[in-house]
């Protein structure tokens, strides 16, 4: 049994409550979460120092701009922060901030973290024309009913990693019908329950409402199953592959945009992968022809191999895609066939170490020191 | 001559700029250097100018590295307000008697705070500014002067005549004032010596055609080029006497050159230069430049020529030449080149007057025991070589001390007699 | 506003001339107002367009640019490209339609600590006209 | 070991400390991290001062060390001499400025206060950055590559050759002398310099240290000072070219004559007896001045300034040598009719007026003339010219001598390729600095003497090849080593993507380009560290050391 | 290729799936037929893919480039900074109608096609990129040869040379019918002036729509700093971006400083000092290709932006990027007496 915390209010005010208790009585000193950041309501990640602006922040809002793990990696880069701060984000973005951090790209001293049910986000193109804004209704309602709405990333009408591991604190949201009026936070940490103290609202010993989510898992899993099976009839061996990749322009779009592509300078940009006339020579004399710029299905394959492991199926890099490639189902199944050999499930454990580590960061030689 | 007990010490006489190139280079190559300054700063005479010909580059920000670069280096013991009175021996080891007057200021407690300038009562015209703006009895000749440390004008300093007057010495937090300073007799012992003791300017008084010192509004080219100074009494504003702004000028080349006897050879390219001078600050402004011989030798200069006339000098071939009051403006009369008579009326005149040998240099010569020549400037060896060599071995003669010439040449000349030295022992 | 507004300036001086310039200002006890914040850097051509920005947009009411005139630079000719430098940055700044008086290019000799003083006062007083760089109070930068 | 900065604050008597509040300065950066110390003492850069500051470094282990006190341009070099002294790296040391820029230019003690924190706080946040930085010493090349044996290289190989400094003269005639061989005389003294040259390439040629290499080239020179490679063909025998090392190269090319033919209205080859000043000295060289037909000629007019105008410079010497013609031609026919048609009589300093005024009256006349032309007319040359007055004229001559521009020496812009030294005004070689750099150039440990940095007679050629000797015997000295400066830029190998931006705004030619690796490369003993390189590389590839973005970026962040 | 001018041609092709064009290299004849020179799209930059294979150094095998005016412009810009070797290439260019953006286009690509079609024989460029319509460079020569479709008879055109190279391969053809071009000149002319016009107007709304702080901090508001608009500029040539190198990375102290400073900020932090640091970088070399703005996940009009803010800088040296190889980049040089009223007058 663990503690948790409940407040008879809609939950996502007192989430926002909550946070500004936190930084008015000192116990954070930021609070890293989405926010409002104009009057267009444009919605981005902001680090909130000051109480007032906790008004304006849409923790959960259903809209993942940049992979949060990939910023809070970021926020740590350079050392632990030393003063609190607490960080709202989804649980895929926990467990890529948590593969990160298995790679000292970051740390979780001072920095803690709620998170929730999850229920998915909308693509980013719907954030361009405000159709987020008027689907928030039905949004909800689809939370409360732990339903899959057809508008959401594939990456997240797919996912089953929606409850998160290593938050301090888990928000009950999925299937949770009366969200609008009831808030009850998990505090699974010791230091969860120090922050949640003075607080009001009450204390009490519950867990997570198991069946209601693996009902919603099922759901789920038959929805990926849909996926897999189409990509899977893609996927026929190389021909396929060049279906899918063949309009894949070499932008890297997508690893600019992974929580697990760290690297400062990506071995596919470094020197070794560049590409020398006698390569292309030698091709044509092979091929009679080679698509320009060389190498992209090279990169998709390799980048697959070096972060298939860690990979959380975000989506960020469909997301990001200028070609629309349906990377994150591709990298979901592939990403999984290899989890499962060494039945991994990346950013679950922090202690866990990562099976192999094939491949280091480019070491060099620092530009400032 | 290179017997083994030579002495490797070199005496540099002069710290203008051709004197602190050949101490800097002797101490580039591990040489200790005594150099000895008359006057109170260093930087001679370039220093003045606020900007050199013909790539018009600021004079301090050309000089003030190589002064700070100076102060600091070890290897060079800079003497200022010290005279040479007596040099005994030869080449390779000379005996050298320095009188150091006291400067009443420590150069160590100094900062250069400038605290004791304004009590001081005392106050009179200030001979860096040629006369142009006042000083006190204890001063630095202009602001961002190097060694940045003021001394007392004992002839004038109250103290220093009967009265018991010590404003600057409370003034001064350092206790770096000190009246019983006493003025040294240093001897030295030195292998070889440089005199880089540069030159005066032709006493116009001596041509009262040119109604210097009598009319109001003629200037000597050294008074103009202060008056330019945006470190100057006026911070580069170009005023007459009245404290209107001159609408013409005019510049009269070869002032005493006659009288000398010889062309001084950059009196020419500093005159165009005032072009921009006056155009730059007052662009409306009338200029009438008198020549005689358009002397600009060199690869660069008649490119600079043709710049100053692009901007609107204008050069008249002119012979007599008489500078005359009228009413408020100056008249000048003169012969141009086909014999006709013709004159003008301006605001101002600038004069550029002949480069002279230093009002001491016979009397350096004797103590050095070299020779001068007609003019009285240092005499080189013999023909065909190196004119860096004075008569007498071991004593070097560079910079306008040998002759009149430009920074360019003197700098050469100074690298030279290092050369000189450096080879030879 | 309550309290009366100081200009934060930052002025990248070259070691050579214009930091020159600006002791000589001061040890001439010339007044200039303590709103700049000078930076010593060997030449002006160090100064990366970048770095300006970057004060620039972290809200700094001013940034001065001060270096040798043209011609004089202790590098020959850094000050040239300094200068064409500057000019693409305040292009692209005006572009956009901020506020490109913020940035200011000048040449200051070492003998200048006039010039020095005026021109910082004179920046100074434009800052204040213009008032604070509004960029200081954005959160979505 | 973790970071311990102390930071000592200076009142400079009261010049500081009337000034700015020094208690508030030390409240506001004791608490900052890593700070071990903060005091405050009444002159830093006393002799006690100094003293003090050695012991508190000891004292405290100091890992960095800011200083508030006067400008760095006043003490920064006193200070870092304490540090060195005291055992700490003297470039993780960082000077506020809090006298020149804060207490003396306002009397508004609250602000100068404010100012000073600011200042101190930013030379704190910015000494974290540092890194320590060490002087390299490079071990150099005391030979010495000589180009060219004219009078100008001879002066300096014979004062350069020591047996600790073998010298390479390089001349691509085969003889030694240059111009020289061919004068009788020199200006303003006439003394005959036929001897005194033979006797200096008797000395040349007879010094164990030099080695002479006439009818030769050089092909290539790569390196920087101290350490020159040296490729050297020998024109005749196409044998194996000569290699070898040097720590300095000196550039005496040397000048030629502007060629008449250019300009028809001289009718220089058109006309018997339109003779050059070169061919005027030889005949008289060869002790007789004739005419074509034999006979001596009873009338000469020596024409100035012939191409000045389309070289747009005074070649500073044809005046004079026109006068030692007239003289020439005086001592050998006393009788003989010599004019001179000149535009402007160019003869700065002390020894020439007298020279000129020598020459004057019977039968010598100086004529300011324009628009000189000349035709023939039966057996004589008519000059025609506008004079002084503006009137219309002409004379007859048996003989005409021009004295054409001097002009860089054929192979100037060929070397200039060569060696990274670019030219300058009228194609010379362009020194280092117009007024205090005359001799040297851009490229270090390459020097210019005589006429190939620009025309000049042969006294000054002399002094300047003295003024080279100078320059090398002063930095170039056997069995010392070169110290280069330490704060220089670096190229990240890594980043550099080979863009070439920085190579072509170096003004030293201190950047090159690695083809192999396709990036750029900074030599560390080249560069001047001007940080230009920096600021144009959009990657952030290059850096400067000691002024890295972080450095500056620190004193910035504190400004804002 | 038939007659040997050359060995391989790089032109666009459609992808297998037939959902994309993209460039491929091709040799074997036979592959020509699935070529289209000038697809509805662009999905890379050809000076991309040019830079991609001839950075290194010069093949031994003759190639002929056949791209748009902008994606040769962009070559030449990146020739001059070292990213490209054009010795053994020939550039191609033809007269552009434009392209349509690729997120019309993949929805249904075969209907974009038709689409595409009718636009080019109307010659109306509504369905366009945005920044496609505003080009007035779209028929600028700055290649070997220029393939001139305007004001020609129909299923005729112009070839034009444009260089020694062009010149050669002309010979090479032995083309006899030699035309003048006056027709082509005009309608170009004629185009072009339109364009112009539309351009300035263009600039000068957006400047009104996007110019000053706010509106200038809303535009961006939605960039997610993917930086595939730098990924995909043909001009950001850089290994690693100035703006993702440890220069813009802090410490967890300065991001809470900075947030402290103003109550909160966005993280991270640095969109503008990116957006206008970049702007700053290239809009020297940017040829207003559009692919900044097609990369945009969040379809922020990028490339409008740029082109206006190009236009302004390389006016200042009145430099148009990749007009010719032979005017140096800018910032590579200078001149003594120019500029003079970005600095203090100085007295």
């Amino acid at each position: 049994m663990t503690k948790a915390l409940k407040m008879n209010k809609n939950t996502q005010q007192c989430i926002l409550d909550f946070l500004k208790f936190l930084l008015e009585k000192d116990k954070v000193k930021g609070v890293f979460t989405l926010k409002r950041i104009n009057k267009n309501k444009d919605v981005a990640y902001s680090l909130i120092t000051n109480p007032d602006e906790i008004s304006t922040a849409v923790p959960f809002y259903p809209l993942m701009p940049v992979n949060a793990g990939k910023l809070l990696s970021r926020f740590t880069l350079k050392g632990s922060t030393k003063k609190p701060v607490v960080a709202v984000v989804k649980p895929c973005e926990l467990r890529g901030f948590i593969e990160l951090i298995k790679r000292e790209q970051g740390s979780l001293e001072n920095l803690f973290i709620i998170s929730s049910t999850c229920s998915g986000v909308y693509p980013l193109k719907m954030a361009i024309d405000g159709v987020i804004e008027k689907n928030l209704p039905e949004y909800w309602d689809m939370v409360k009913k732990g339903e899959i709405s057809p508008d959401l990333r594939s990456a997240c009408r797919t996912c089953e990693e929606f409850i998160p591991y290593t938050a301090d604190i888990t928000v009950d949201l999925l299937g949770k019908n009366d969200v609008d009026k009831q808030c009850i936070m998990f505090l699974n940490t010791e230091k969860a329950e120090e922050l949640a103290k003075d607080m009001n609202g009450e204390i009490l010993d519950k867990e997570l409402d198991n069946k209601k989510l693996d009902k919603i898992r099922d759901k789920r899993q038959n929805e990926k199953k849909k996926f897999f099976d189409e990509i899977e009839k893609k996927l026929n061996g190389m021909d396929g592959l060049i279906e899918i990749f063949g309009r894949c322009i070499g932008c890297h779009g997508c690893s600019k945009v992974c929580p697990i592509c760290y690297c400062k300078l990506c071995i596919f940009e470094s020197p070794d992968s560049e590409y020398r006339p006698s390569n292309y020579e030698s091709d044509l004399r092979i091929k009679g022809g080679l698509k320009v710029p060389p190498g992209t299905l090279y990169y998709q394959l390799g980048r697959l191999t070096h972060i298939g492991i860690s990979c959380v199926a975000c989506g960020q890099c469909e997301d990001a895609c200028p070609v629309d490639i349906p990377l994150s189902i591709i990298f979901k199944k592939v990403g999984e066939s290899i989890q499962k050999i060494f039945d991994y499930v990346p950013g679950k454990n922090i202690e866990e170490e990562i099976p192999l580590v094939t491949f280091k960061q480019e070491e060099f030689v620092e530009i400032e020191k | 001559m290179k017997d083994k007990d030579s002495n490797s010490d070199v005496l540099v006489i002069g710290a203008g700029i051709a004197g602190i190139e050949a101490s800097l280079m002797l101490s580039k190559s591990d040489r200790k250097v005594n150099l000895v300054e008359k006057m109170s700063y260093t930087g001679g005479t370039a220093i003045k100018f606020e900007e050199v010909f013909s790539n018009m580059e600021c004079s301090t920000c050309m000089l003030s590295p190589l002064q700070q670069q100076l102060l600091q280096d070890k290897n060079i013991k800079l003497l200022t307000l010290a005279e040479v009175k007596d040099v005994k021996g030869e080449f390779g080891n000379f005996t050298v008697k320095i009188h150091k007057k006291a400067r009443y200021v420590d150069m160590i407690n100094c900062i250069g705070c400038n605290a004791c300038f304004e009590p001081c009562p005392v106050s009179l015209k200030n001979e860096f500014e040629e006369g142009l703006s006042e000083r006190k009895a204890i001063y630095v000749p202009c602001a961002g002067a190097l060694p940045n440390v003021p001394m007392i004008d004992t002839e004038h300093c109250l103290r220093f005549n009967g009265k018991d007057c010590k404003a600057c010495q409370e003034a001064c937090m350092f206790e770096a004032i000190d009246f019983n300073q006493k003025d040294e007799q240093i001897e030295i012992k030195v292998g070889s010596i440089i005199l880089a003791t540069g030159f005066d300017i032709f006493d116009i008084k001596k041509i009262p055609q040119y109604g210097y010192g009598k009319i109001e509004g003629v200037l000597s080219a050294l008074e103009f080029e202060r008056l330019y100074a945006s470190n100057g009494p006026t911070e580069g504003k170009i005023l007459l006497k009245n404290g209107k702004t001159p609408k013409s000028a005019a510049i009269i080349h070869c002032v005493g050159r006659d009288e000398k006897g010889y062309c001084s050879s950059v009196c020419c390219l500093y005159s165009l230069k005032f072009n921009h001078y006056l155009k730059s600050k007052i662009p409306e402004i009338k200029i009438f430049e008198f020549y005689t011989e358009l002397s600009i030798p060199g690869k660069s200069h008649q490119k600079f020529y043709e710049k100053m006339k692009d901007i609107g000098a204008n050069l008249i071939r002119a012979y007599n030449i008489e500078v005359t009051k009228q009413g408020q403006g100056i008249d000048i009369k003169y012969n141009n080149g086909n014999g006709k008579k013709n004159n003008v009326k301006v605001d101002m005149v600038i004069l550029a007057p002949a480069i002279v040998p230093k009002n001491d240099a016979s009397d350096l010569a004797k103590i050095f025991d070299i020779s001068v020549d007609k003019f009285g400037f240092f005499k080189e060896a013999e023909h065909n070589v190196s004119s860096v060599f004075s008569s007498k071995p071991g004593v070097f003669i560079v910079g306008c001390s040998q002759g009149p010439k430009n920074i360019q040449d003197s700098v050469s000349q100074a690298s030279a007699a290092v050369g000189k030295i450096l080879s030879s022992s | 506003m309550a309290e009366k507004f100081e200009p934060r300036i930052v002025g990248f001086l070259c070691n050579w001339c214009s930091y020159a310039g600006a002791d000589l200002a001061g040890s001439s006890k010339l007044k200039i107002t303590p709103s700049i914040t000078p930076i010593r850097v060997m030449c002006s051509s160090r100064v990366d367009p970048v770095l300006v920005l970057t004060a620039f947009l972290q809200g700094a009411d001013g940034i001065l640019i001060a270096g040798c005139h043209p011609g004089d630079c202790h590098y020959d000719e850094g000050n040239y490209y300094t200068r064409r430098r500057f000019a693409v940055l305040k292009k692209v700044v005006e572009g956009l339609g901020l506020e490109s008086d913020r940035l200011r290019l000048s040449w200051v000799s070492a003998s200048e600590g006039q010039r020095f003083a005026d021109v910082v006062n004179e920046f100074n007083e434009k800052i204040k006209e213009m008032g604070p760089n509004p960029i200081r109070k954005k959160t979505s930068l | 070991m973790d970071m311990k900065i102390g930071v000592y604050i200076c009142e400079c008597g009261p010049n500081i400390a009337e000034k700015i509040d020094i208690d508030k300065v030390i409240d506001a950066v004791s608490s900052l991290n890593n700070v071990a110390v903060v005091e405050r003492y009444k002159l830093l850069c006393s002799g006690d001062g100094k003293k003090f500051l050695g012991e508190q470094i000891k004292k405290h282990g100091l890992t960095h060390l800011v200083i508030a006190a006067c400008s760095p341009r006043e003490h920064q070099q006193t200070f870092m001499e304490v540090c060195e002294n005291a055992g700490l790296n003297p470039y993780l040391f960082q000077l506020a400025n809090i006298r020149e820029q804060c207490a003396w230019i306002t009397d508004n003690k609250e602000e100068a206060t404010k100012k000073a924190i600011r200042l101190t706080k930013a030379a704190i946040e910015r000494v974290r950055y540092h890194t320590a930085l060490v002087k390299k010493q490079i071990e150099s090349n005391p030979d010495v590559l000589v180009i060219g044996g004219g009078i100008a290289g001879i002066e300096v190989s014979l004062q350069l050759a020591s047996p600790d400094r073998k010298i390479y003269l390089v001349e691509k005639t085969s003889s030694l002398g240059g111009l020289i061989k061919n004068f009788e005389k020199t200006f303003p003294d006439m003394q005959p310099c036929q001897e005194f040259i033979k006797q200096k390439i008797n000395d040349v040629n007879k010094n164990a240290n030099i080695q002479v290499l006439t009818d030769s080239e050089v092909k290539e020179i790569i390196g920087f000072f101290g350490s020159f490679e040296v490729k050297v063909k020998k024109k005749a025998e196409d044998t194996d070219e000569v290699n070898f090392d040097v720590g300095a190269v000196v550039l005496a090319t040397g000048s030629t004559l502007f060629d008449p033919k250019e300009l028809s209205e001289y009718g220089y080859q058109k006309f018997e007896n339109v003779i050059t000043s070169l061919e005027f000295e030889k005949m008289n060289l060869s002790g007789k001045i004739t005419l074509k037909n034999g006979e001596s000629p009873k009338s000469v007019a020596i024409i100035h300034c012939v191409g000045r105008d389309k070289k747009g410079y005074c070649s500073e010497i044809c005046c004079m040598y026109s006068i030692k013609f007239v003289k020439y031609l005086k001592d050998k026919k006393p009788d003989i009719k010599v004019s001179n048609f000149y535009s402007d009589l160019c003869i700065p300093g002390k020894s020439y007026q007298q020279f000129y005024e020598q020459t004057h009256g019977n039968n010598v006349d100086f004529i300011r003339a324009e628009n000189v032309e000349i035709t023939k007319k039966g057996n004589q040359l008519n000059i025609l010219f506008k004079d002084e007055k503006g009137i219309k004229n002409n004379l007859l001559f048996d003989m005409v001598v021009l004295s054409p521009a001097l002009e860089p020496a054929c192979n100037t812009s060929q070397l200039s390729e060569l060696i990274r030294v670019s030219q300058g005004d009228g194609g010379f070689f362009a020194e280092e600095h117009e007024k205090i750099g005359p001799v040297s150039t851009s490229t270090e440990g390459v020097y210019i003497a005589g006429c190939s940095q620009g025309p000049k007679s042969i006294l000054d050629t002399i002094t300047q090849a003295g003024a080279v000797s100078g320059k090398i015997l002063s930095s170039l000295i056997p069995g010392k080593k070169i110290e280069p400066e330490v704060k220089v830029s670096h190229i990240s190998e890594s980043f550099c993507i080979g863009c070439k931006t920085c190579l072509n705004i170096c003004s030293y030619g201190a950047i090159t380009f690695d083809e192999t690796k396709k990036i750029s490369v900074v030599n560390e003993i080249i560069c001047r560290g001007c940080g230009n390189c920096v600021a144009a590389c959009p990657s952030g590839a290059a850096s400067l050391k000691h002024f890295t973005f972080n450095q500056i970026y620190q004193e910035l962040k504190e400004a804002v | 290729m038939d007659k040997g001018i050359f060995d391989a041609i790089l032109i666009p092709m459609k992808v297998p799936a037939g959902d994309s064009y993209v460039y491929v290299l091709i040799k074997d004849k036979s592959l020509i037929k699935d070529v289209l020179p000038f697809p509805p799209i662009m999905s890379v930059q050809g000076a991309k893919a040019v830079s991609s294979i001839t950075r290194l150094g010069k093949g031994n095998i003759k190639i002929a480039a056949v791209m748009r005016p902008c994606e040769i412009r962009a070559t030449i810009e990146l020739a001059k900074l070292e990213q490209t070797n054009l010795e053994n290439i020939t550039l191609v260019s033809m007269d552009c109608p434009g392209v349509i953006p690729f997120s019309d286009f993949i929805k249904d690509p075969e209907k974009a096609m038709e689409l595409f079609d009718n636009a080019i024989k109307q010659e109306d460029d509504k369905i366009m990129r945005p920044v496609c319509q505003i080009c007035d460079k779209s028929s600028m020569i700055a290649g070997d040869l220029h393939i001139g479709t305007l004001g020609a008879k129909k299923d005729t055109f112009f070839i034009i040379s444009n260089s020694k190279k062009g010149n050669d391969v002309l010979d090479k053809l032995d083309i006899t019918s030699k035309d003048s071009i006056d027709s082509w000149k005009a309608k170009v002319k004629e185009k072009t002036e339109k364009k112009q016009i539309k351009r300035k107007k263009t600039h000068k709304d957006l400047k009104t729509q996007m110019g000053g702080l706010d509106n200038f901090l809303d535009t961006f508001s939605k960039c997610i700093n993917c930086h595939n608009c730098m990924s995909v500029c043909p001009i950001c040539y850089c290994r690693l971006c100035y703006f993702d190198s440890d220069k813009v990375k802090y410490s967890p102290k300065e991001y809470l400083q900075r947030a402290e400073n103003k109550g909160s900020i966005r993280f991270l932090p640095d969109t503008s000092l990116f957006q206008i640091g970049r702007m700053i970088h290239m809009s020297l070399s940017c040829v207003s290709c559009g692919s900044c703005e097609d990369a945009c996940p969040m379809s922020i009009p990028v490339a409008q932006i740029f082109s206006m803010i190009a236009d302004e800088t390389q006016g200042l040296f009145d430099y148009i990027a990749g007009r010719s190889l032979y005017e140096p980049i800018p910032l590579k040089t200078y001149k003594e007496d120019e500029l003079h009223e970005v600095e203090d007058a100085h007295d």
